[in-house]
């Protein structure tokens, strides 16, 4: 079975098989590794490496939103991973984006509309900032990834708005 | 006794502790999205007391009341934040016949005001950082604003006299400047306050934050502890503190004990509070503010001296007299350091992080604590401050505490929503904090150079070899969860709706 | 340095945490049923050393030095149990080339005997409890045993030379039941130890179990440490431990630690030991044994001294010198309590529960350790120690530790396996033992009178009112499953399979 | 929705009904409680009694082997739990027993079986010996509920043995 696997942005080919009960054959980049395998938990996985004198890790897994977004917690720090990347990302909203001229900015968590800085029709600088988002008692300011014009304004002070709603688009 | 705990999340859950290890019963309050909060499921009693808005809930004087008249509690604890420093409050409290844990009204009321108490700091005879004395009203015309600026010297600072909590701040370097900076830190103070009003501070350079927790009973007796040093702040926000201070000796330790004593005994203060000072380069130090309650680094202390400060202001509000060795209280045993964990993404800015926890292993073990406020299953709201847990490291030397919190911090699993972890972890390995040597600007400059470096790296970078294993688990999870797919006979979809049920289950 | 850890469970998670600390790599090894066993998940690596049978695993020495080999450790920390007092296993660690983290072979052989250990102490001028110098073997005839039994006198104890852990004793109260008593200790002992030797000792009445941490470097310094109390005790296997003990005056701790480390220098000990003495009614103390080895019971010193023992262990290995302040170490900081939490039922003459943890919430918060070594999800085996963590309470005093510890022990939570927590929150409320007036015998007797007492209620008994809140939660628990299952379209039975699967992904 | 619920051996008949989201009627023995439920976890049930002044528990519930038993963790103690006991009695193995006059001894945990102590045909006095599991580095002597005479003994020394499996059957 191969996956298509994009750890911090950097997309991997990674192709498993199950070589005996809680062992698996892991092809990455080419690279073969013996790897066994246990559930440790709903969320958990412990691996340890054959042949590396036996290097053990513990990674926690979970779901982040979209189908395919996982995140993974190891070592006290966390990735994300897109798995099957390609056919996710079709699916995923600044994907599309990514394709034409426009570029989506989207809420990146909860929170309620304070302050709009930019209307549509309006030239931005990269930086700049486009709106303010509240949550958890902190003001939060949304800046435009690049230059550009304010093509649409898709909410209005005092809304509020779920994670990953659509707030600005620039062209 | 009875006590009604007005707040929520880790305090909550702290205080709570302090009353069943004296077995005082304990009720908590709770807004419509706390309902399965981990300080609810702790109390002895629980009441609902409004909406997820804190203004409609936790800050609602009204609700908080009824919900102790209906509980049958006779004493509230105010914890810190929300209306712990609302001298309305207090007042309220006392009116109804509850009584409230920490100072009184009016002493809140004094402090509250930054100006009256820096007034209240020169008359006890400690230096306040040179500044106005009065608040600079709307009404005072711009061009005076100018000559009192000109007066304290630049660079210096804009500050709310009602302020706390790194609002209604405005630093100014030159008097170009100097009208915008008053403008907004108004307009903020306004909104956050509801009092406009500010006051002009010189600004030090590189100051170190110094801080004297004390204790005062109802009898006279006011005792301070060994100094913590907070200043590894971002954005005046404090992020990390220890007990004790690398650049306090013991003589300057006793002239900061001895000050904060004195304007604590100068307005007969009684509860538990905090004097906080700026430490400049030449030694001198001055008084910032007092803090009139319970602070989120308290366990630092209680670490250093062994002595339950919650447990205290229970102890005071009863009447109790303080016996604690007073000259013990200054003699740190071993070095503590206290991390916030805060629902926060450090690889965006540190925007706010809520969502469903699905996953919670905190660290323990030798010289660890951890006072934490929420549980697997729980959906931290977007609705409060972020914090989730302090984490607390204690080791006989401060390179040993640090060693020790690094493998508390690695030990520790949050799962679900991103938390500043992966940020400590970074920071315990910096030289200039290994080393001590920091201040009130270390962090922001730090950070900033950070972000400005060409290639700039995630605090959730892995090592190499992790990066592979981490592209590994994820194909073998996915493996396993084809094969389950296979095994239930429903289609790709069905594994995240079945993730879903599941959560859902977790109400 | 890089430590192979020789054991698994809780002290393999502790010792793996000190590693850490320490900046060492941890090298795990673990059986069939261990694969997904907490020190497995912590250690930086991980080597499988055969069937869950400890005589084919975690006691089969020649896979241990094969796993040290192909992990590239360079040395091995025992624990406790297993081969940790084995001195051929010391040995095979010195021939192989690995650091042995423990005293050398021959001082583990000498004090592994009881009769060489007590000829030791005698050497040392430390008195040993009156009983035989030397092992009374299977040869010597059965009259003679009864006059060597006639000189030390009744009551007496009959323990096996090799014995340890409470296995292969026998009480003796007279000459009548002498001869019984004697083959059952050598049955056990035999099949136990693989010898069947055994030796008499003089039964104290109403003794004290107090014990003496040491430390001894490479370099001629042994230092002692505050003494531990356990003598609360089941069976002859502790279960509560603390430091320090009430029956011991400062005065009386100068001499038990000069006794200690007397018997510690005379046989140049290095690593942690501890010499266990008997305290009698009239403030006496004997020579017990000697264990060359951490104790469980190690984080209650910790705690009140704040040294790490392990850490220490590591570095008196590396041939460091110990720094310690030696008066210090006498001076107890506070008062420090640890629960030994079982995996067994407390309701049912404490049988052991294995089996899947379905739930685990550790207690936490101030003056708490928990030393834990399972999770949820992880299968409890039935092939090793019942022991899954250990509870530590810390304040400044020992009736507050108390108070500390039942507020963690109503907070701890363990879900799917019986456990002795609800047993030690009916301890921590016995009147005897809240005034510190218990010896060995105490705990067997209030348990005897306990089972006889008419109408002996369960450890697990609820207050009333909750008695009433579990049928409610089971029947809404029951009606929420029961809407899952229509929601579900699937019968009965399919919640139970549901579940089933469920727990099935905890692997 | 009623409910046979037995409670550390205490029969309870309780009925539930759902008197708004997140609350429930429960009639306990014939006394009301309005109950305010919230799941917190896979096997936890926040309770918050209305008009008690609100007095709050948090209770684990897991099954503990056959369907209707279950474990419920309140408070640092544990609860043994039938639900709806008759029927999940009938199912049970000793239930059966109570009936005629025999005496099933089964194994209360997982272990190995290290010594036989009677044989079939045998009197035995309540509480003797007879047999001996090992699990956990323990040995656990196993003895007879009441006196007899042993009818069956169902295993042989060495032998493994599950929680529940049938040891001997005295009558």
């Amino acid at each position: 079975m191969t996956f298509e696997v994009e750890v911090n942005g950097r997309l991997r080919r990674v192709t498993v098989e199950r070589s005996a009960p809680g062992r698996f054959r892991v092809t990455l980049d080419g690279t073969v590794h013996e790897v066994d395998a246990a559930r440790t938990g709903d969320h958990a996985l412990s691996l340890i490496l054959q042949g590396e004198g036996g290097r053990s890790r513990d990674v926690q897994i979970a779901p982040s939103g979209p189908p395919g977004e996982i995140l993974v917690g190891i070592d006290g720090r966390v990735a994300a991973v897109s798995i099957d990347a390609r056919r996710s990302r079709r699916g995923a909203p600044d994907a599309a984006a990514a394709l034409d001229g426009e570029q989506k900015i989207v809420a990146p968590m909860p929170g309620r509309i304070v302050r709009i800085l930019a209307a549509a029709g309006d030239a931005v600088a990269a930086r700049q900032p486009l709106v303010v988002v509240e949550a958890m008692k902190m003001e939060n300011e949304l800046r435009a990834p690049r230059a550009g014009r304010v093509k649409l304004v898709a909410v209005t002070p005092g809304m509020s708005v779920e994670s990953g709603r659509l707030l600005v688009v620039i062209e | 006794m009875k006590i009604l705990v007005a707040n929520r999340g880790e305090i909550a859950v702290r205080i709570v502790r302090a009353c069943r290890e004296l077995g005082i019963p304990a009720v908590a309050v709770y807004s419509d999205c706390d309902r399965g909060a981990r300080h609810v499921r702790d109390a002895d009693q629980a009441v609902h007391i409004g909406p997820s808005e804190a203004a409609r809930s936790y800050l609602c004087i009204d609700s908080i009341l009824d919900a102790a008249r209906r509980s049958g509690a006779d004493a509230v604890h105010p914890g810190y934040g929300f209306l712990a420093e609302n001298a309305q409050f207090a007042a309220a409290c006392r009116d109804a016949g509850l009584t409230f844990i920490g100072p009184a009204s009016e002493t809140i009321a004094m402090m509250g005001s930054k100006t009256a108490a820096r007034a209240a700091a020169a008359r006890a005879g400690v230096p306040a950082v040179p500044g106005t004395l009065d608040p600079v009203g709307p009404a005072v015309a711009p061009a005076e604003v100018a000559c009192i600026a000109r007066e304290i010297g630049y660079p210096l600072m804009v500050k709310a006299v009602a302020g706390g909590g790194g609002r209604g701040m405005r630093p100014v370097d030159d008097e170009a400047s100097l009208k915008d900076a008053v403008r907004a830190a108004r307009s903020e103070a306004g909104s956050a306050f509801g009092d406009s009003a500010v006051y002009f501070e010189r600004r030090l350079r590189r100051p170190r934050h110094i801080e004297i927790q004390l204790l005062g009973d109802n009898h006279g007796t006011v005792v301070p502890f060994v100094e913590r040093e907070c200043s590894i702040q971002r954005r005046h926000q404090k992020v990390v503190e220890e007990s004790p201070s690398l650049a306090v000796s013991p003589e300057l330790r006793g002239r900061l004990a001895a000050a904060a004593a004195a304007v604590a005994r100068s307005v007969r203060y009684s509860g538990a509070g905090t004097i906080e000072f700026l430490l400049d380069e030449s030694g001198a130090f001055f008084f910032l503010e007092m803090n009139t309650r319970l602070q989120v680094e308290h366990p630092v202390t209680e670490m250093v001296t062994g002595i339950d400060l919650v447990q205290w202001q229970i102890r005071i509000a009863r009447n109790e007299r303080l016996d604690i060795d007073a000259a013990a209280a200054l003699v740190p045993a071993g070095h503590a350091l206290e991390c916030r964990i805060y629902a926060e993404d450090p690889d965006h800015g540190f925007l706010p992080s809520p969502g469903l926890i699905r996953g919670l292993r905190p660290a323990s073990g030798p010289g660890i604590r951890d006072d934490g406020g929420v549980a697997a299953g729980y959906v931290v709201p977007m609705f409060y401050d972020s914090l989730i847990a302090k984490l607390v490291a204690w080791a006989p030397s401060r390179g040993a505490a640090i060693q020790r919190m690094s493998r508390a911090l690695h030990e520790y699993h949050v799962l679900g929503i991103r938390t500043t972890i992966p940020f400590f972890l970074w920071l315990m390995a910096q030289p200039e904090y290994i080393a001590g040597q920091y201040d009130t600007t270390y962090l922001d400059r730090l950070l900033a150079e950070r972000v400005a470096a060409p290639g700039a790296t995630s605090f959730n970078q892995l090592p190499d070899g992790d990066d592979d294993l981490v592209a590994v688990a994820a194909a073998i999870d996915a493996y396993l969860q084809a094969g389950r797919r296979v095994d239930e006979g429903a289609t790709g979809a069905a594994r995240w709706t079945g993730v879903a049920r599941r959560e859902a289950l977790r109400g």
